[in-house]
């Protein structure tokens, strides 16, 4: 247990201290790339963009400080990427929360995409949407708010309950193009189907460091996926030995 | 056909087609799946006028698919004419279908407080769990309208987790019960689920922690079938028998007319 | 309540929200606004009520130390105020450090640890080939899947490595479409839920006269109801 | 000035973090008590929050109806059913008659019929996603068609084999890619959850200055 967070840190540390060298290429993401296009086709069609974070179990306790937290921020990452294309291209940006504390956080974040571009005028805070905790009274609330601004484009990147289905199918009804990012594997099937592009799992993570402009996040990254071999192999030396009768769960237990 | 009228055509259709068990009911036999065998056959084995706690606990969302469960596990109680006590530990939506379900069963020769008792909500999910296992009388002082609990005889047989032969776990999540009276108490248990509750608390039935578990309204369905009636739970089983033939169906058209745009192009 | 009152609100409730199927629409807005009132006003009384239990109450029985979340709590509201709005990042650090702590506990444990070891206890000497055959299966899924997830090594896809990255795309397909399968069901049964309450119970009754309603809105859309002003 | 603007809480999400993950890795009392605390301290917090969500619902809704913008007459039906159920519930109780009206005759029927709605849009999803465009999506559609056919009572009436591979399905190929997925998003939200607590990572601040 305590070996296998030491090994990941080890991992980590390293691989950060060396990113400060050199630049360590990532592969690239369709759906990041798929950002730029739709916010694009946004300003094309002059409608509005629409970010959300989805409901991170609001209701029960949950938000930032549960353990929904890390997907809630690591979507976060994506709206600052994402407010500073539209203040760039001059698309409207509609961002809409269940969780009230990421509320001060997202007006800050778009707030300041504005400032960098210089367009502090264009910057509507009435945009910036608390809509309700309750988890159906959220995608009420959003299905209604999709017709009425006719949104272009829809971008959820965070973490969803079963309302994922009722945003996305909503968005599709109102004609958006869609790009989505979750880690949950209940409701990445669904967003999946509905949606035109979609960070799996890691890749929503590994977001945040691809759009990072600073180059040492990559070396997180490098870090894990040295990590990830090591469990490969792991995994498929312990199935040969296990199918040979070697019982090494056993001695892993302790 | 434009692609939005084809998407109204579909939820009409839809909606028609699950309605049409109601208005022509058929009954698909189901075949009785070895996890709700042992749940029936468990409260079978115990002998009558054991005292049982019967635990109602859902969400308003959830109650389609559990409220039949623990509607069953209630109605083969009184059948055993066990003693039992309703408790709500997670939700308190439920506490409002415990007492729809005691008025919809037949309680003849049961008495308030003598053979039956509804103790309502407590908050505190896993903590009061163990708390009740432990000590009944430090967690609860009233029963659901509130009644002082400490005169009624059948609470005064029930101190802690010990005195309950079987626990009937009518909610979609039994994992804090395995864990809090379960294991320290040894306590003889069967468990409703829902559809995504299912597969994690397989592997409690697999360890035997769990005497029987029931799958989701389908396990429901069987359970009623065990008891010879045909509730909600057989209700939503050919509610679904029909969404299913009509996703098949829909995707087999959607390829349909996949395939002739396709030629046309 | 009256019954027949809370069934005839219940029904409305019911149609309201599906109209939303054909069109947004002035009726369905309503209930949108009254829904969302509601919740945030019922999201209001209960965080009182938990900020009273959990907090005021110990405090006021002589715990000190609970005066430190309400001040944090009440520090998050210099959000509003335009010189000293960082404050509101202290309370806010207290609820980053607990997510991200909570949620590397529980990735670091109930995932990356139990799935693989999970993954291996599948298998032991002599077991029949159903079972083999499926723990392969399991293995060579999340294996690939990981593989797939690759970020730093092999940018370039070409060839061999283009080909590789096929399989655990085809796995991830087979999981999706699996799931989403699984989904059915349990959406299935809450709309059945809704369906047992119109056609088991009184309201019944509801179902011509919200058929009627439905089919004057669509006429109406349609623009075969408007009188000519003129 | 930087100090309490930028330092300060890093270095708070820091320390809450550590302990948090420490109380996890070794078992000592103290640990364990510091670590409830400060969860509990975070549900009080989380618990503040909701009144900058009100104020926020507040604060538009009350913009559009001065401005007299297309539906105001709706935003005044929202603030008179927040302040309408707030005023109940903290004036009478949550058991008020009006307050259960409001609950269990409004809001809990939405709330179920907002749920079904899920099917009715999986429906019209299931039949734009299932296509045959490429072999990706025949596997997407094969193992679905199996599952539904295990799922339902209907299948094992056609065929007894059929509960069968729909099973392997379920049980063999999803837990595979399911496990993957699983993984990998786990150790990459380790290295997200360890470049924000060393301050690495800092978007959650909002501004930059």
């Amino acid at each position: 247990m305590l070996i296998t967070i030491l090994i990941l840190f080890a991992c980590f540390i390293f691989f950060l201290q060396r990113a400060k060298k050199s630049i360590i290429p990532v592969r690239r993401l369709a759906p990041i790339d798929a950002i730029e296009e739709g916010i694009g086709r946004a300003v094309e069609l002059g409608r509005p963009v629409h970010w959300t974070p989805g409901y991170g179990s609001a209701e029960h306790a949950g938000g930032v400080g549960s353990s929904s937290g890390l997907s809630l921020l690591s979507g976060m990452t994506i709206l600052a990427y994402v407010a500073k294309i539209c203040a760039r291209r001059g698309a409207e940006l509609i961002a809409t929360f269940a969780n009230p504390e990421l509320v001060p956080l997202a007006s800050e974040l778009i707030k300041d995409a504005y400032v960098s571009e210089n367009k502090l005028d264009e910057f509507k805070p009435e945009n910036i949407q608390f809509i309700s905790s309750r988890q159906y009274a959220f995608s009420t609330g959003l299905l209604g708010l999709f017709q009425r601004e006719r949104i272009a484009t829809n971008i959820m990147t965070g973490s969803f309950g079963a309302e994922a289905l009722i945003i996305a199918e909503g968005a599709q009804i109102a004609g958006a193009f869609q790009v989505a990012g979750s880690d949950g594997t209940t409701q990445l099937p669904v967003i999946f189907a509905v949606c035109d592009y979609t960070l799996i799992g890691e890749e929503f993570f590994a977001a945040a460091a691809y759009l990072s402009d600073d180059p040492t996040p990559r070396g997180a990254l490098r870090g894990q996926d040295l990590f990830k071999f090591g469990l490969i192999v792991f995994t498929i030396v312990g199935t040969i030995a296990m199918i040979l009768g070697f019982n090494i769960v056993n001695y892993i237990k302790m | 056909m434009e692609a939005s009228t084809l998407r109204k055509l579909i939820h009409l259709s839809f909606i028609v087609a699950l309605s049409l068990p109601f208005i022509f009911p058929i009954n698909i036999p189901i075949s009785v799946n070895k996890s709700t065998q042992d749940a029936y056959n468990t409260v079978e084995s115990i002998p009558e006028g054991s005292i049982a706690l019967i635990n109602f606990d859902f969400s308003t969302q959830s109650a389609p698919e559990v409220y039949p469960q623990a509607l069953a596990f209630l109605k083969h109680a009184i059948r055993r004419h066990f003693k039992f006590v309703i408790t709500t530990f997670e939700s308190p939506d439920a506490v409002l279908y415990a007492k729809q379900a005691l008025a919809s069963v037949d309680l003849t020769g049961y008495k308030y407080g003598k053979d039956y008792v509804h103790l309502g909500y407590f908050p505190g999910k896993e903590t009061s769990i163990s708390a009740f296992g432990r000590d009944v009388h430090g967690l609860v002082k009233t029963d659901a309208d509130g009644s002082s609990i400490v005169d009624m005889p059948l609470m005064q047989q029930i101190q802690s987790a010990k005195d309950i032969s079987i626990w009937l776990i009518g909610s979609y999540n039994s994992q804090p019960f395995i864990t809090q009276i379960y294991a320290p108490y040894n306590a003889i248990m069967i468990s409703a689920s829902d559809g995504s509750s299912y597969q994690s608390l397989y592997t409690y039935y697999q360890s035997k922690q769990l005497k029987g578990l029931l799958n989701g309204a389908r396990g429901g369905a069987e359970y009623e079938g065990l008891l010879g009636y045909a509730g909600q739970a057989k209700a939503i089983m050919n509610v679904q028998n029909f969404s299913h033939v009509f996703f098949i169906g829909a995707i087999v058209i959607g390829n349909i007319i996949y395939f002739r745009r396709g030629k046309k192009q | 309540m009256n019954l027949t009152l809370a069934i005839l609100l219940e029904a409305a409730c019911t149609f309201a929200i599906w109209s939303y199927l054909y069109k947004e629409n002035p009726v369905y807005r309503l209930f949108e606004y009254v829904f969302i009132g509601i919740s945030v006003g019922h999201i209001l009384v209960m965080s009182i009520s938990s900020i009273n239990g959990s907090a005021i109450v110990p405090l006021l029985a002589g715990n000190v130390l609970y005066i430190i979340p309400i001040i944090l709590g009440f520090t998050l509201y210099f959000y509003f105020s335009r010189s000293f709005y960082y404050l509101y990042r202290i309370p806010m650090a207290l609820l980053v450090g607990t997510g991200v702590g909570l949620g590397i506990r529980g990735a670091a444990h109930s995932t990356i640890i139990n799935q693989t070891i999970a993954n291996i206890s599948l298998f032991k000497l002599g077991m029949d080939w159903l079972s083999l055959l499926k723990g392969l299966a399991i293995v060579v899924g999340s294996v690939s899947v990981l593989y797939y997830f690759i970020f730093t090594y092999y940018v370039e896809q070409k060839g061999v490595i283009k080909n590789a990255m096929r399989l655990p795309r085809y796995f991830i397909m087979l999981t999706f479409g699996a799931l989403l399968a699984n989904v059915v069901m349990v959406r299935t049964s809450y709309l059945s839920g809704r369906l047992i309450f119109l056609w088991t119970t009184d309201a019944i009754y509801t179902i011509p006269i919200a058929i009627a309603i439905f089919s004057i809105g669509i006429l109406y859309d349609k623009g075969f109801l408007h009188i000519k002003k003129k | 000035m930087s100090l309490i603007r930028r330092d300060l809480p890093v270095w708070i999400a820091f320390l809450v973090g550590v302990i948090i993950l420490a109380d996890y890795v070794f078992t000592f009392p103290g640990l364990q008590v510091a670590s409830t605390t400060l969860t509990n301290w975070a549900v009080i917090v989380t618990a503040f929050s909701f009144g900058i969500g009100a104020l926020n619902i507040i604060q538009r809704q009350s913009k559009i109806i001065i401005r007299r913008d297309k539906y105001w007459i709706y935003s005044v039906v929202l603030i008179i059913i927040l302040f309408g159920t707030l005023g109940i519930g903290l004036v009478g109780s949550i058991n008020h008659p009006y307050y259960k009206i409001l609950f269990d005759n409004v809001m809990a029927p939405l709330n179920v019929t907002m749920s079904s709605m899920l099917a009715f849009f999986l429906a019209s999803a299931a039949f734009r996603v299932f296509r045959a465009k490429n072999f990706e999506s025949i596997l997407l559609l094969i193992a679905a068609v199996f599952v539904m056919l295990q799922n339902a009572p209907i299948g094992e009436l056609i065929w007894p084999g059929l509960p069968v591979i729909g099973d392997f399905f379920v049980t063999g190929f999803a837990a595979g890619g399911n496990r993957g997925i699983q993984i990998g998003a786990a150790i990459a939200s380790i290295g997200f959850g360890v470049r924000i607590l060393i301050g690495q990572e800092k978007r959650w601040f909002g501004r930059t200055e």
